[in-house]
């Protein structure tokens, strides 16, 4: 069977974690090709329907990346994102999926190498998760 | 193997709201009919993980035709849960709401569903039978009266439950909204129109049953001595909202009156595999199949059955009309499920007088309409009269008032065995040696509707209202005869 | 969206070997064109070149495109670009995407395949999302044009000049007593040896005296709000208990005071010297006014004093009720010199500060040699002997694995320099330890090679420990320094009368603060993060803030105010225009689909929404409106949408960039 | 329109019967809907079999209003045959339109259902765990029983839907509105959701008044243990009242009952997702610092995510309902 490679989408905020893969690059870190970036200008931008919604396509995996707490660009927005983001996991879980295929990271401008550190950590982590099954793909109907 | 299947299937049999299924023998007798309800939603299950609070707004929609029922069965499963009384105010609002209830779904069933049969008649075409018919027969006003008074009512329910279809006003310990001086004298004017309507509706049933139809009425394909199990307060009077639960056995002496929270000493379901829908019976005289008689568990709920199982009425107009009634049929118990139609009008009464009197009572607009619960929740009961028949609640949860466990007894079910004993019983006394009555589709029809049976809580029709075919096959399915009631 | 039928062209740059060294950019083209409204795609070895531009124009024109993909860098670096060539082939600028496969993809990927396959996903999300884009414009907003400056050391004194002598109101804030920061301390600069004082001295007057600089003094940045062209500033300055306009710096306060010797820490000369609770900074302190130490003064301290001072000030000068009082500018553009700071090299055992009297650190002997400091210019040691042999160590703390990784720049040359005044007043034997001798500068290496041949030891080797136990009768008295010459490849052990500490250098104290506050962000070494290393080493990540001086990252002088008088001018550019052009990724409500629900209300800081009781909506003022997205995220209506970041955009973009091997 | 009578039909799915009575509480107006249209199909009323639907030219029907979810086989079969023979369907009333009450049955599959009602249910005596079954033998013959598929579906997961009528059940007005929007010259764009608003509940809600500027909260309430001041915004006293997220047109009913909206209505045109939408406003207007303790405490009173968000709208939603593993039927 084929090696499984999982799909996964960052969201992330463009001042901090977009600036720090920037980063990453320009130094030339390599890691995983799974993790996609999706810009949004602020993690507080961030709607749960986006990551249902990612989810529905296919991800097997979904990460919120914000700025550190008190170094939110526009003030509170990462603050917001993560009020969203314990409810949406309560929900998430309920809903029989893992807790664990949706994570929120704070990763500064400057930490590149963080960028590796998550990315790579979390697909090692959806690796063992394995791939995610929608309910119609698990239960036939009828 | 039957050489002749007969499928009486409402409408289509892909329309699958309660069809019935008529096995001949070679020599074209009756061998079984069968009643099958093709409608199953699983509330139990999927109530589950939900606050308990949700309750009162899920299960309702068991039902858009008695939500009220199964609202106030849920609010008071969430009193008991919580361990917390209402206000008397908030009972006394709880009671109102419940009466109107009562009162404009029962006038719905006489009138725009069983009426037809009585005033324009069995045998009058079907485009006739119906609340058009009857403006046509007793007149306009009349006919507006009736839309008229359900109407009001359903204003009235709007007002005081939130919503009429699905009302929300239900919360343990009491009720949302208090209710305003000004609505209480609408209500005390329109009281006693209610009760007039209902003394009306009284007096031309009454001359209906025992001139015109008294040989339908009377008649024997109709006839089952069974348990009836009603609820009654604490003078064994018939009481909707709240009570013990008694059970008469077929010679009409007490068997049992228990509270809410022994229901499981008493009610047992059964299983088919050739319906959705359990079957309820008395688990201590036990399951012995479609047979009625002392020693079958099966029982008779609704308007007839709370008769049979009550010692009288709550309201002087209605105890008259109950007493009336029992005259008429030689003493209770009545047996004659048509009767349940007669039963049916001297609960409207009832219901009406009700309406009146909470009305009258001028504490019931008084703001103290909620006890605020101090208690950790675990499990509740609780029992009203739906309008079809005895219906209990029974929920289980955590701590924190998160449902683990639900048990539903809804009317229909108390009343599904003994509605496919009726069916078979017509089916027999009918069909002969091959010989199809035409009379069969009606007088099935009408047993059908007499018991008001809300397919909404088990299957989907509208009370009563069934249009029948039925369809004579061989037994390669094809079909050879065809009757349809238009 | 609009109803016209979307035509795409995507442009996959090689960017040289950049990309194309790892990403197969003709299957990614393949698979693009198979995209519906993909009308176009190629791929070109660099599109941000004008040969690049020129396709996208050409091909707007012949094939009407109406929305462009370009996937090659960083939008940091080149949406810029590309929308202006968008925009000159006439169509509006925002009907184009970037795709990221440079930084995001090419150069963090190590398999070509993944590489390619990542690529597809990036630049399908893109046109995904173009198809929804709408046409947009720029909001001009008015820019102040005054400028503030904060730090008050040879950077900021620098940045402060340029912007005044061009006309513009500058608030030059600086945090102690007086301006001039590290370079007040010198007595020699290298290369030239040119006098410090005589350098700069002239500039700090100036500040003082220029008509457009407005000095705060002995005050710190408390707030920032607004945004670029428009910030609102809120300072601080603590009560110097002197009222400025009154002292002339006469001191007649400070012989009057009731200390009749000084005998407090003395910030200026790193303690080398004591001053009294009322002092003045340093002689050509900028400004020249005393300053009462509320820690130190009796009577601040504990209400009993003579006053004293008070009588002597003949000016009436004094004033002990003085409060800290709160200045508000509004200016349009922030340059930031909050300079930086020496280690604590106590924290480093081995070289033995504070455990040894005669270990110093550079900057007390920079004082030492000051002709205004406390030993006007000689080196004399805490025993007051004159030190007959000195040793001066480089890089502690710097280029080291357990401190600080980076090399501190400045040392080498500050070392070097300290060896020859040493030796010039001394006569002593003078030795060097150094790994490397970076000399990268101009005359850098001529003076490296001068002060060499001057007789001046240089010994290569990392210092492993300074002790006092003497191993032999020479060494009895001494200061004995352990290293292996690396050269020589030998351990030695070298006696001196006293040692010179270079230590690295540090951010400024309080520089998470000042991060934070202003919203720039910082490298792990909490220097201030630059736009770009290149392209863009002043401007930061927030528009209309600069950065100038070493709290970017260590420099010398030169470079110092060659970066400051840049910032100068950065800043001038911005404010001198009068006004600036916002992304128009601000948002906006619906009123056919806001019901005034308020819930968007409390997500703004910013105070940019505001509900409209008449309406009944709740209504977006877009001069305040900074395009976070936040309430576009809260509204439960779908009401508030956000330009550039629709959700229909983001959608599309998300289901693009997870079509893995999609049709 | 052509000259006669338009023909119209009325079906009902997995529902409770509700929406036949929102169609009757129209009463007189009903009477005049009847006037303009020909009602050929209405099994709570009108004796047409599907055999006479059969019959029918494609697209004779000029509309089928069709409530309720498909829960069972028989149901996907009708409204097939019904898609073919009408020029519009409309999914009247949030089961058909979202799934409603029924879909939050998506929690589980039909083993677990059955399991509870057939056996474990504490009144059934079924020792030998009968279960209905599609096809059963009983010894006069054979009994057929429609299929119970394991999830329910919205209309549109079945037939293509022309237009939406929203509510559980649609109220009178909302009923005729749509009535009117289709017998109107100009017909809505397709797929919308019409006799509605395009607006949330706190467009008609008189609590909507007494919000201050920022709504914010500290935390969130238990409706079952709450005092509730009836002249203040419910949301305001931390019950998560979902008005602003649900379209309105239902004229505020809960909340002019002093209760919660509970989100009959569903979303708004432009919302993706009603419950992912209503948990980014919840978790939004929460005010408490952004570490786990706190925020966890805010929000320890909403124990039932999808009880909350998706009461009338698990199908509907876009993960349809919950993932069950393999065997793991029961939660």
């Amino acid at each position: 069977m084929a090696e499984f490679k999982p799909n996964i989408v960052a969201i992330v905020c463009n001042w901090c974690t977009y600036i720090a893969a920037d980063t990453a690059g320009t130094a030339r870190i390599k890691y995983t090709p799974y993790v996609k970036i999706v810009r949004v200008m602020c993690s507080g931008r961030v709607d749960p329907q986006m990551v249902l919604w990612a989810f529905r396509n296919g991800a097997d995996g979904v990460l919120i990346c914000g700025c550190h707490p008190g170094d939110c660009h526009y003030k509170e927005g990462n603050y917001k994102a993560y009020r969203r983001y314990m409810l949406l996991k309560r929900l998430v879980k309920q809903l029989g999926i893992e807790e664990e295929r949706l994570r929120l990271e704070w990763i500064a401008a400057s930490e590149a190498p963080r960028v590796k550190e998550v990315f790579d950590e979390f697909v090692e982590q959806i690796k063992k998760l394995g791939p995610l099954k929608l309910r119609e793909e698990v239960i036939e109907n009828p | 193997m039957s050489d002749k299947v007969i499928v009486v299937d409402p409408i289509t049999r892909l329309e699958g709201h309660g069809k019935i299924t008529i096995f001949l023998d070679e020599a074209g007798n009756v061998k079984r009919a069968y009643f099958q309800i093709p409608e199953l939603r699983g509330f139990e299950i999927f109530c589950r993980g939900r606050i308990a609070e949700d309750m009162p707004i899920i299960t309702p929609r068991i039902c858009g035709v008695c939500p009220t029922a199964h609202h106030t069965a849920s609010t008071k499963t969430l009193d008991d849960l919580y361990k917390v009384k209402p206000t008397p105010t908030a009972e006394k609002l709880r009671r109102l709401m419940y009466n109107l209830f009562m009162f404009e779904d029962h006038v719905l069933h006489i009138y725009v569903l069983a009426g037809p049969d009585f005033i324009v008649g069995p045998k009058a075409p079907k485009a006739e039978r119906n609340i058009f018919g009857i403006i046509k027969k007793v007149g306009k006003e009349v006919g507006l009266k009736v839309i008229g008074a359900r109407k009001k009512a359903r204003e009235f329910m709007t007002i005081i439950g939130g919503k009429t279809i699905h009302p929300v006003f239900g919360l343990p310990g009491g009720v949302s909204k208090q209710l305003s001086e000004e609505t209480r004298k609408q209500l005390l004017e329109w009281a006693d129109e209610a009760i007039e309507f209902a003394k009306f509706t009284h007096d031309l049933f009454k001359k209906l049953f025992l001139e015109e139809y008294k040989d339908l009425v009377f008649s024997d394909a109709y006839m089952h001595k069974t348990y009836y199990m009603g609820l009654v307060d604490e003078h064994n009077k018939v009481d909707f909202y709240d009570g013990k639960i008694r059970i008469v056995n077929p010679k009409g002496n007490e068997y049992a009156k228990f509270d809410v929270h022994q229901y499981l000493d008493y009610l047992g379901e059964h299983v088919e595999p050739w319906t959705f829908v359990r079957m309820t019976f008395l688990k201590k005289v036990g399951w012995k199949g479609f047979v009625d008689g002392e020693d079958s568990g099966i029982l008779c709920v609704a308007p007839l059955a709370r008769l049979n199982a009550a010692d009288g009425m709550k309201t002087p107009i209605a105890q008259e009309a109950y007493e009336e009634f029992f005259e008429a049929f030689g003493g209770r118990p009545v047996h004659y499920t048509l009767a349940m139609h007669w039963a049916r009008i001297v609960e409207t009464i009832q219901a009406a007088e009700r309406i009146k009197e909470l009305a009258s009572d001028p504490d019931i607009t008084s703001p103290d309409i909620r006890n605020i619960p101090t208690e950790k929740p675990s499990v509740g009961m609780a029992v009203v009269e739906a309008p079809r028949g005895t219906l209990i609640h029974h929920y289980e949860t955590d701590e924190n008032g998160i449902i683990q466990k639900v048990n539903l007894i809804v009317a229909t079910q108390n009343n599904a065995a003994r509605i496919c004993l009726s069916i078979d019983k017509a089916a027999r006394s009918l069909i002969k040696n091959g010989q199809v009555d035409e009379g069969l589709l009606n007088m099935v029809e009408m047993a059908f509707r007499a018991y008001d049976p809300c397919h909404a809580c088990a299957t989907h029709s509208l009370p009563g209202s069934i249009p029948l075919v039925i369809e004579i096959r061989n037994s390669k399915g094809k079909v050879i005869k065809e009757l349809r009631n238009t | 969206m609009s109803r016209e039928e979307v035509r795409i062209g995507v442009y996959v740059c090689h960017c040289g070997t950049n990309i194309a060294g790892v990403v197969n950019v003709e299957e990614v083209v393949e698979y693009i064109k198979k995209i519906p409204g993909v009308v176009v795609a190629r791929h070109y070895v660099y599109m941000c070149s004008e040969a690049g531009q020129n396709l996208i124009k050409q091909d707007i024109k012949e094939h009407k495109l109406n929305r462009v993909v370009v996937a090659s860098c960083s939008p940091n670096l080149h949406e810029n670009t590309f929308r202006r060539a968008v925009a000159e082939a006439g169509l509006n600028p925002y009907y184009f995407q970037m795709a990221n496969i440079r930084e995001h993809c090419s150069w963090v990927t190590e398999d070509p395949k993944e590489a390619t396959e990542k690529a597809k996903m990036i630049v399908r999300a893109a046109v995904e999302r173009v198809k929804y884009h709408e046409p947009l414009e720029k909001k001009k907003v008015e820019v102040k044009d005054k400028i503030l400056v904060v730090g008050g050391g040879i950077a900021g004194i620098s940045a402060a000049l340029v912007c005044a002598n061009a006309g513009k109101t500058v608030y030059l804030v600086e945090k102690s007593p007086s301006i001039g920061g590290m370079m007040s301390r010198l007595d020699k600069t290298f290369p030239t040896l040119d006098c410090a004082a005589c350098i700069l001295t002239p500039k700090m007057n100036e500040v003082a005296s220029h008509p457009n600089i407005k000095l705060i003094t002995y005050a710190e940045v408390e707030s920032v709000e607004g945004f670029v062209g428009n910030f609102k500033v809120r300072i601080r300055k603590k009560p110097r208990y002197v009222i400025e306009d009154l002292c002339v710096g006469c001191e007649k306060c400070v012989e009057a005071c009731v200390f009749k010797e000084p005998k407090f820490y003395d910030e200026w000369s790193f303690g080398l010297k004591k001053r009294k609770p009322v002092y003045i900074p340093f002689p050509y302190a900028v400004p020249r006014k005393a300053i009462i130490d509320p820690e130190s003064c009796l009577y601040l301290k504990y209400g009993r004093c003579k006053q004293t001072c008070v009588e002597a000030c003949d000016r009436n000068a004094i004033d002990f009720n003085q409060k800290e009082e709160i200045i508000e500018v509004e200016v349009g553009a922030i340059i930031l010199a909050t300079g930086y700071k020496f280690i604590d090299v106590s924290k480093l055992p081995q070289y033995g500060y504070g455990k040894y009297p005669n270990v110093y650190i550079a900057p007390e002997v920079e004082v030492m040699l000051n002709a205004s400091g406390p030993t006007r210019g000689e080196i004399i040691l805490r025993d007051g002997r004159k030190p007959k042999s000195v040793a001066i160590i480089h890089c502690v703390g710097s280029r080291d694995e357990n401190n600080k990784k980076y090399c501190s720049r400045l040392c080498c040359m500050a070392a070097i320099k300290l060896a020859h005044l040493i030796k010039e007043r001394t006569e002593a034997e003078v030795y060097n330890f150094y790994i490397d001798i970076r000399a990268a500068g101009k005359g850098y290496e001529e003076f490296y090679k001068r002060v060499a041949s001057e007789g001046v030891r240089f010994i290569r080797g990392k210092v492993a420990e300074i002790t006092d136990v003497a191993l032999t009768p020479e060494e009895e008295g001494k200061l004995i320094v352990r290293v292996e010459d690396t050269l020589a490849g030998v351990i030695r052990r070298i006696p001196v009368d006293m040692v010179v500490l270079m230590p690295a250098l540090e951010p400024a104290t309080g520089v998470e603060e000042v991060s934070k506050m202003f919203g720039v962000s910082v490298t792990e070494d909490f220097w201030f993060l630059e736009r770009h290393p290149k392209l863009a080493p002043i401007a930061t990540f927030a528009d209309g803030i600069f950065l100038a001086g070493c709290c970017q990252g260590p420099k010398d002088i030169p470079d110092t105010v060659m970066q400051a008088e840049g910032a100068a001018g950065d800043a001038l550019a911005l404010v001198s225009r009068g006004y600036i052009e916002l992304e128009p990724n601000i948002v906006s409500i619906d009123p056919e689909k806001c019901s005034g629900c308020r819930v968007c209300v409390g997500m703004c800081p910013f105070g940019a929404l505001k509900y409209n009781e008449e309406k009944g909506v709740t209504e977006v003022i877009e001069a305040l409106c900074k395009g976070c997205g936040t309430c576009a995220a809260a509204c439960p209506s779908g009401a508030i949408q956000q330009n550039l970041f629709k959700d229909k955009q983001v959608y599309a973009e998300i289901a693009g960039i997870l079509a893995v091997g999609g049709e | 329109m052509s000259k006669e009578k338009p023909k119209v039909a009325f079906y009902w799915c997995a529902s409770c019967g509700g929406c036949e009575e929102a169609v009757v509480d129209l009463a007189e107006e009903v009477l005049k809907v009847i006037e303009l249209v020909d009602i050929v199909f209405w099994p709570v009323a009108v004796d047409t079999k599907r055999e006479d639907i059969e019959k029918m030219a494609d697209g004779e029907i000029f509309a089928s209003f069709i409530n309720g979810a498909i829960r069972l086989s028989e149901q996907e079969d009708m409204v097939k045959l019904l898609r073919r023979k009408s020029k519009f369907i409309i999914a009247y009333g949030s089961c058909s339109y979202m799934g409603g009450i029924p879909a939050l049955a998506n929690m589980w599959n039909r083993e677990t259902i059955f399991n509870w009602v057939y056996s474990e249910s504490p009144t059934v005596m079924n020792p030998d765990k009968t279960t209905p079954k599609t096809k059963i033998e009983v010894k006069e013959g054979e009994l057929e029983l429609p299929l119970f598929y394991n999830t329910v579906r919205t209309l549109d997961q079945v037939i293509e839907v022309d237009y939406y009528v929203p509510g559980c059940p649609p109220t009178p007005q909302v009923t005729k509105n749509a009535l009117l929007a289709l017998l109107s010259d100009e017909l809505p764009p397709k797929g919308s959701v019409i006799g509605a608003l395009s607006k949330s509940v706190c467009e008609e809600c008189p609590l909507n008044e007494t919000k201050p500027d920022k709504v914010l909260i500290d935390s969130f309430k238990r409706l079952a243990v709450t005092k509730i001041d009836p002249e203040k915004c419910l949301l305001l006293q931390g019950i998560p009242c979902l008005g602003p997220v649900t379209r309105g047109g239902c004229g505020a009913l809960c909340p002019n009952g002093k209760m919660p909206c509970t989100g009959c209505f569903g979303p708004l045109d432009g919302v993706l997702d009603y419950g992912g939408k209503a948990i980014s406003f919840l978790a939004s207007i929460l005010d408490v610092p952004p570490e786990e303790d706190a925020v966890l405490k805010a929000i320890e009173n909403l124990p039932d995510p999808v009880g909350l968000v998706y009461k009338y709208s698990l199908a509907r939603s876009l993960l349809r309902g919950r993932i069950i593993k393999k065997g793991g039927g029961s939660e």
